[in-house]
């Protein structure tokens, strides 16, 4: 009896096993990411939704390039206008040659899309569409210019908290023990400084330096007040990655690698966190809205953006002052208010398509 | 098999179909089922044959993505499909109950064990409250689990995989029902729990008069308790009849193909069986995959894997004629 | 539980001090005086002024002044050479010091009188919140799918979109200015409680209805829910004790920050409606720069926080006993 | 279920407010710092004060004149250094006592003690040793010098006589003032040996405090409202109109508007700025001139603004009439010069400039041209409100298109702005002055070279010469001395005057005796409703 017969399976000769290894490489294991990227696309409000917000972000990048009245530009004659009603709108009167070219300053990049702006559109501009504001500015360009702001605070706050959250939450999840009761306490800490004392000491701290920070890392104010507000909200993220990372410690998957041999650090950096992404990206999709709202309330307080930069939150604050019998000037406050809105909406119907898309019970379910 | 047994419980014609994101799911295609007092009916066959899913149409426990159409469901003379989804939920404790595979999530984590039980009392009957702890430490002491009136304040995490069960078995009897419906009961345990388990089935069985429909996949529990066999496959009832003769003279080809897979299973004179001279006792396997339930079947389900198959049972769906054992063109001893 | 109690306990006050401390020395950093006027002051009152309130100390005496069990000053011990009128003072005695800015009132006057309306707008909002988010929660989760359902993911969505002084401008108008149904603003009758309740509880009540939506589609999925149908429960009851009970769970986790959440809110509903809570001293004892006050005012806050978190903790204890108190201090 | 009940429970118990309404009710600018006179810092707590408390002379609502109060008569010496005051007999303490010569030397002792340390001891360093008195102060913290050496004396008990360092004609002026009021010894004293060590002042709760004013204390809630009764003692009582007045604490300018227009309060004193607009012209809403006047700060340490010819250009180069129409939009009027038209006896003395706006700005461009001086991206500093953003926005685009170079706008929080002005970190920073009392004086004196409000780094012997010296002198001297001073200023142009302040009152019709003044000072003891006639004088 030889060995031959012990082997059932006869062995590929090399022909067979380059055949094997090109069918092997055409056959594509559906990982969960490219599931649940299908599942979302297939989601019809999950599609309206991120479309919208490639839209707006795009919107805001080129904000320069539009041909936008001048967010800043006054026109105290005019005062407050109401919006041209789409159905009365006379077309030949959506554009007019008053364009001023007053801007804030510009960053290179800016600056270049608005030469461009001018050599495209001259002096043409948008008529004040969406109306104007008690003194005059056009309320249009002033929402456009101002998700600049409000986008760019919720994605470099989401960013930080990110960063910081993740991370904090992952070493202290993992690691256990004292040094995790030392992390969270920290958490708990910062949970409970007065916010506002943080605020104004940061926004000093920065105004101080302001000219060593410009030079140095060039961050201007309002990218360190974004910062800021990212640092307000990565402690609800540590706290939930601390949680995941506790549950996902002890599954099999993390032991069965530890057995292999794999460091700590790579076991963290492979195995648990990514799998704690479904969770943190929902809870991203959460942040990105509280922080627009974080950056509305300070506006309110007038500790907001500097002007004379402009934020969905800071006309949303000034829309709220015209509400008074005298004023019938509603849609200063609409306009804003229902950017914000739309936007978190749509974050949140992404959040939730993400969080039934990556939950594996909901793989089967219709 | 004493003949008196009243029938408790005819089903005719039981058809069960999902929706789902792919396109509607036949999960059982016309199923046949009758059972009386103190008689054990195990339904046996493969994952996916729609067993436990006719156990829960017949319990109007699916869920609303199912529709369950039936040309008879009698239980004791009544239809039930006329009843009302309330009337069918008052007769489920009462009248049927069901037992579920893992006891560990079938049992509420949050709630004591004395709760759980006391529950179905307050639903069902008039009781004061400590004629309730009577009724609960009795339907504990029945199944079998020690000094049971400290079991009641105790949470289901706290007991092993067998106690569990036989709180599930006491929860489900408390109200003294007619029909106990079993979904797998000892698939989770191991080996010797098991065997008490379904020890446990065959005295309340012979004390109560309990009728008992058994699902499972392992022929071994079949052996050991069933009184009558079902064998089901996609979806419909291939062979039935007493335990004894479909296990020593199986009808139907998959009844035989299943039966040879058993490991210590020996059946005499069948060739297949016997080990090549030399050759470790290699588990026969039917090749072949069972049918996707989210398209039609023309003919016998089975006839793709059947190593009888004709054209016949391609093209003709078979029925418990002539052999009323089975449900096939061939059946054994024909050929 | 003792235990668990004890040792929560000493990390709250490790806590408190670790926020007294940082915020002692956040709102020393920050320039600007509590006396800093548009008028400034001759150098002769400005050094009177701060000799009352012991600012001319250095830092780490006054910090001891603020916190430490004993009174520094001249009514302090004999052995530290004072008269020994007034031997002990400073947070540890919970004498939370003079108000810079409201020179009748100490701070615990001003958080006595200030902190009960607040608490009670705040419970107010939450159980209203609760009222109206959870009921909602469940019928959209039972609806899975249908009208009712996405009319509410579409409402909370808005629901929690929407800047709280946004909506309290916006419900003032509809119903105080447009329509003269309730009053402007103020504190008094009932009346003047509806629209700051309302526009405090909107958020709050979006949340709960989302997260009760999420704890109820996942825990009807499991298999006790189908096990408590087959004992013949009716459905309302399954829902009641089987459903709800395991669905409320993150509703709860969520409650503890929530209810300090509910406090910041409360600071621009009470600005907008005038009402005299603790809100409006969260900010402006940072801009008039009343280091007691603001002190005074995280204290609070930290220590209702604190609060609420063990709260939710005990409550979640109770309802899943598998969460052992130990694991999570 | 649980919320419900909790909601009913605190729902019923939330009916906490006092009871009735008052009569009158009007909303005050947030919480007052305090009711005690000695420690009154702004305008809420002076307008609040009037009401409690009387000094020796009040004033006449419309022109402001010093009228009886406390003090029946009064006589000065010709010299003017010497007054003496004669008391009401039928005077009284809300408690019934009578108000003597004594209690007012216990209160004017007070405002000048060191302990008290009140803000605005000064206003009495106008007395014989009254600075000497606040400044010198011993290791513990007690005046060095005696009381008896103020020249503070009561010759009886219905006679007062005060003698000044020099003569000061706005001293009536200050005599009517808040923190000149009296205060009663006897709860302050009784209050400190029950209370000795909490910081809660007990002698100001609603049933200790005596008053001498038309009013007393009955309720008090932080930032919510001050109940005041009728003082069944005051000496005047008949005229007084009202039984109960509500003081609504509130902060929101919006919602200080909407309670004035729903009904729930008859005055409210200040604004949002996009309402202005609207309110022009109505009946309730006369804005009238105010001693107050808003301007910019140069930094004259940094250069080129060390230039004044720069700064001249860059004043010059202000459009006021558009910031005072369109921005400011309350009927504010442009300045050109730096002690508003509404002080007495002062002929103000304004920048060089032409009549229109276009001839000021070729001149600011000439002058700047003549100075040969470039001008370096400036930085506006602003306290963070959106009316200072906006005025500073007008005046940064005016620089731009007409000087060339673009002014970068700096906000910062309220108090850190005045650290930055203090310590000269600013290139040009906006800020605003409002007179105590109606006299240029207190206006130019604080440009004067040591002076904690110059804060511009600029010093000028001559113009310290003539501040000085118009201190002691006596008319016409003394107002020749301050226009020459004003003249130095406006040559020199440190500062560049913008806009005069006018009064925001919105005032219900039906209110009499309400006027608006110079100061904005109202007292109560005239206010009655229109159509029942009441208290005339």
């Amino acid at each position: 009896m030889s060995t031959r017969s012990l082997w059932r399976w006869p062995r590929p000769s090399q022909t067979d096993e380059a055949e094997l290894l090109a069918r092997a490489a055409r056959a594509q294991g559906t990982s969960l990411f490219a599931m649940a990227r299908r599942r979302i696309w297939r989601d019809i409000p999950a599609r309206i939704a991120l479309l919208g917000l490639s839209v707006l972000a795009l919107l805001a990048l080129l904000a320069p390039l539009l041909p936008l009245a001048s967010p800043i530009s006054l026109d105290l004659a005019r005062g407050a206008s109401a919006p041209v009603a789409p159905w009365s709108a006379d077309w030949r009167g959506l554009w007019n040659e008053q364009y001023t070219g007053e801007h804030w300053q510009y960053g290179r990049v800016d600056q270049a899309l608005h030469e461009l702006r001018i050599e495209l559109f001259g002096k043409r501009q948008l008529a004040p569409l969406l109306g104007t504001d008690s003194k005059g500015r056009d309320l249009l360009a002033r929402t456009v210019f101002g998700s600049r702001t409000s986008l760019s605070a919720a994605l470099l706050a989401a960013l930080t908290s990110l960063l910081i959250g993740v991370g904090w939450g992952a070493v202290a999840g993992f690691v256990g023990g004292r040094l995790d009761n030392l992390m969270m306490r920290f958490v708990d800490l910062l949970y409970s400084l007065p916010f506002v004392f943080l605020v104004i000491f940061l926004v000093t701290i920065v105004a101080e330096y302001r000219s060593e920070l410009e030079a140095g890392l060039g961050l201007d104010r309002e990218s360190v007040f974004f910062i800021v507000l990212g640092c307000f909200y990565w402690l609800t993220m540590a706290r939930i990655v601390r949680a995941q990372v506790l549950s996902l410690r002890t599954r099999e998957f993390v032991t069965a690698a530890r057995s292999l041999g794999a460091s700590d650090t790579r076991i963290l950096l492979t195995h648990i966190v990514p799998n704690t992404l479904p969770v943190v990206l929902v809870y991203l999709c959460l942040t990105v809205p509280s922080v627009m709202l974080f950056e509305a309330f300070l506006s309110f307080l007038g500790l907001g953006v500097e002007p004379p930069r402009v934020s969905w939150g800071l006309l949303a604050a000034e829309g709220a002052e015209a509400l008074t019998p005298l004023s019938l000037d509603v849609w200063l406050i609409l306009v804003p208010s229902l950017c914000i809105a739309l936007t978190l909406l749509a974050m949140n119907v992404i959040g939730d398509s993400i969080r039934d898309a990556l939950d594996p019970r909901m793989v089967n379910k219709e | 098999m004493s003949a008196e047994r009243r029938t408790l419980l005819e089903v005719e014609g039981l058809e069960v179909e999902f929706r789902t994101p792919r396109g509607r799911v036949q999960a059982v295609r016309g199923l046949d089922l009758c059972v009386g007092a103190g008689e054990i009916l195990a339904i046996v066959g493969e994952s996916g044959s729609g067993k436990s899913v006719a156990q829960l149409a017949i319990m109007d426990l699916l869920p609303d993505s199912a529709s369950v159409r039936a040309r008879r469901m009698h239980w004791q003379g009544q239809e039930l499909s006329s009843l009302s989804r309330a009337q069918r939920r008052a007769l489920c404790g009462r009248e049927l109950a069901m037992v579920f595979q893992d006891p560990l999530s079938a049992l509420h984590p949050q709630l004591t064990i004395g709760r759980q039980l006391s529950e179905v009392l307050e639903v069902h009957e008039r009781l004061t409250r400590v004629q309730v702890r009577a009724r609960c430490i009795a339907a504990l002491a029945e199944v079998g689990i020690p000094s049971p009136e400290e079991r009641l304040r105790a949470y289901p995490h706290e007991l092993s995989g067998g106690m569990r069960q036989r709180v599930m078995i006491a929860m489900a009897l408390i109200a003294s029902p007619r029909l106990l419906f079993a979904d797998e009961p000892t698939t989770a345990l191991d080996v010797t729990v098991q065997a008490q388990i379904l020890e446990l089935f065959r005295e309340l069985c012979a004390r109560r008069g309990l009728a008992i429909v058994l699902v499972t996949h392992s022929l071994g529990v079949v052996a050991r308790v069933a009184d009558r066999v079902q064998v089901m496959y996609a979806g419909q009832a291939l062979e039935r009849g007493s335990a004894e003769e479909v296990l020593a003279a199986p009808a139907h080809p998959y009844t035989r193909a299943l039966l040879r897979s058993v490991p210590d299973a020996r059946i005499e004179g069948d060739a297949h069986s016997e080990p090549a001279a030399g050759a470790p006792a290699r588990l026969a396997t039917i090749p072949g995959q069972p049918p996707d339930l989210a398209q039609p079947i023309r003919g016998c389900a089975f006839a793709p894997r059947c190593e009888r198959a004709s054209e016949l049972c391609r093209r003709e769906a078979p029925r418990f004629a002539p052999n009323p054992r089975a449900a096939c063109h061939h059946p054994e001893g024909s050929a | 539980m003792k235990r668990f109690l004890l040792r929560r306990l000493l990390w709250f006050f490790l806590t408190l001090l670790a926020v007294i401390t940082v915020a002692f020395a956040l709102m020393r950093g920050v320039r600007g005086g509590p006396f800093d006027g548009e008028r400034p002051l001759p150098p002769a009152i400005e050094k009177n002024l701060r000799a009352r309130y012991h600012l001319d100390w250095p830092l780490w005496k006054q910090y001891l002044q603020y916190t430490g069990p004993l009174n520094l000053d001249e009514h302090g011990p004999q052995w530290l050479g004072g008269d020994g009128t007034r031997p002990l003072g400073g947070v540890l005695t919970g004498d939370l010091g003079p108000s810079f800015r409201y020179r009748d009132f100490s701070v615990n006057d001003i958080l006595a009188q200030s902190l009960p309306i607040s608490m009670q707008l705040g419970a107010l909002a939450l159980c209203l919140a609760l009222l109206i988010g959870v009921p909602a929660g469940i019928a959209s989760a039972l609806a899975r799918g249908g009208g009712f359902d996405a009319l509410l993911r579409v409402s909370t969505s808005l629901g929690i979109a929407v800047p709280g002084f946004v909506l309290g401008s916006v419900l003032l108008y509809l119903f105080s200015l447009r329509h003269p149904l309730l009053p402007v603003a103020g504190y008094g009758t009932w009346r003047h409680w509806v629209l700051p309740t309302l526009a405090l509880a909107a958020p709050f009540a979006a949340y709960a209805a989302r997260l009760t939506r999420a704890g109820v589609l996942e825990t009807i999925a499991l298999d006790h829910v189908r096990t408590a149908r087959a004992k013949g429960l009716p459905e309302s009851l399954v829902i009641r004790r089987h459903v709800l009970r395991g669905a409320l769970l993150p509703l709860l986790a969520w409650l503890g920050p929530a209810a300090a959440g509910i406090l910041t809110g409360s600071l621009v509903i009470e600005r907008i409606f005038a009402i005299p809570g603790t809100g409006t001293h969260f900010v402006n004892s940072a801009l008039n720069r009343d280091y007691t006050l603001a002190m005074g005012v995280t204290i609070v806050y930290t220590t209702l926080v604190y609060a609420f978190n063990l709260l939710v903790d005990l409550a979640s204890a109770a309802i899943d006993p598998r969460i052992r108190l130990e694991e999570s201090a | 279920m649980l919320p419900a009940a909790a909601c009913l429970a605190l729902l019923g118990g939330c009916a906490g407010g006092l009871e009735g309404e008052a009569e009158l009710a009007f909303t005050n600018a947030g919480e007052v710092a305090s009711l005690d006179p000695a420690a009154i810092t702004g305008v809420p707590e002076g307008k609040l004060a009037r009401f409690l408390h009387e000094g020796l002379v009040i004033k006449h609502p419309r022109t402001l004149e010093p009228l009886p109060g406390i003090a029946e008569s009064w006589t000065i010496r010709p010299d003017g250094l010497v007054y003496r005051f004669v008391l009401r007999a039928d005077a009284r303490w809300s408690n019934g006592e009578r108000i003597t010569a004594q209690d007012f030397v216990y209160s004017f002792e007070r405002l000048l003690s060191p302990r008290t340390a009140a803000e605005y001891a000064y206003q009495l360093w106008y007395v014989r040793g009254g600075q000497r008195y606040t400044s010198e102060t011993d290791a513990q913290g007690n005046p060095r010098h005696a009381f008896e050496t103020v020249g503070i004396r009561a010759l009886s008990e219905r006679e007062l006589e005060i003698e000044l360092e020099a003569p000061t004609p706005f001293f009536l002026d200050i005599l009517g003032s808040v923190p000149l009021m009296p205060v009663h010894r006897g709860t302050i004293e009784r209050m400190q040996k029950l209370h000795p060590d909490s910081w809660r002042v007990e002698w100001l709760k609603p049933e200790n405090l005596v008053t001498s004013g038309p009013y007393v204390l009955a309720q008090r809630r932080i930032q919510d409202r001050v109940r005041l009764k009728k003082n069944p003692n005051y000496w005047d009582r008949s005229r007084i109109a009202f039984e109960t007045v509500d003081v609504l604490a509130v902060e929101h300018l919006n919602t200080m508007l909407n309670l004035y227009l729903t009904g729930a309060s008859v005055w409210c004193d200040n604004l949002p700025t996009h309402a202005l607009a609207k309110l022009k012209g109505r009946a309730d809403f006369q804005p009238a001139p105010y001693l107050g006047v808003g301007f910019y700060r140069f930094n004259t340490t940094r250069p080129p603004l060390d230039d004044k010819r720069v700064r001249r250009a860059l004043a010059l180069c202000i459009d006021r009439a558009v910031i005072c129409e369109k921005i400011l939009a309350a009927g504010e009027s442009p300045a050109w010069s730096f002690v508003p038209p509404a002080a007495r006896g002062h002929v103000p003395v304004e920048l060089l400039h032409a009549a229109a706006a276009e001839d000021n700005r070729a001149a600011a461009r000439a002058l700047l041209a003549e100075s040969g001086l470039s001008l370096p991206a400036l930085e506006i500093l602003f306290a963070t409100q959106t009316i200072n953003k906006d005025v500073a926005e007008v005046i940064a685009d005016g620089w731009r298109r007409e000087l060339g170079f673009s002014a970068k706008l700096s906000n910062q929080e309220a108090r850190v702005a005045l650290d930055s002005q203090k310590n000269l970190r600013y290139d040009v920073a906006r800020s605003s002055w409002v007179g105590d009392h109606p006299d240029a004086l207190g206006f130019l004196e604080i440009f004067r070279s040591d002076s904690v409000n110059n804060r511009t780094g600029w010093k000028h012997a001559r113009y310290d010469e003539c501040i000085d010296r118009a201190r002691r002198a006596l008319e016409p001297e003394r107002s020749a001395l301050l226009r020459e001073a004003e003249t130095i200023l406006m040559d020199e142009a440190p500062i560049a005057p913008i806009w005069f302040f006018v009064t925001k009152n919105l005032v219900s019709p039906q209110l009499g005796g309400f006027h608006e003044n110079a100061l904005d000072e109202h007292f109560p003891q005239f206010w009655h409703w229109k159509d029942q006639g009441g208290g005339r004088r």
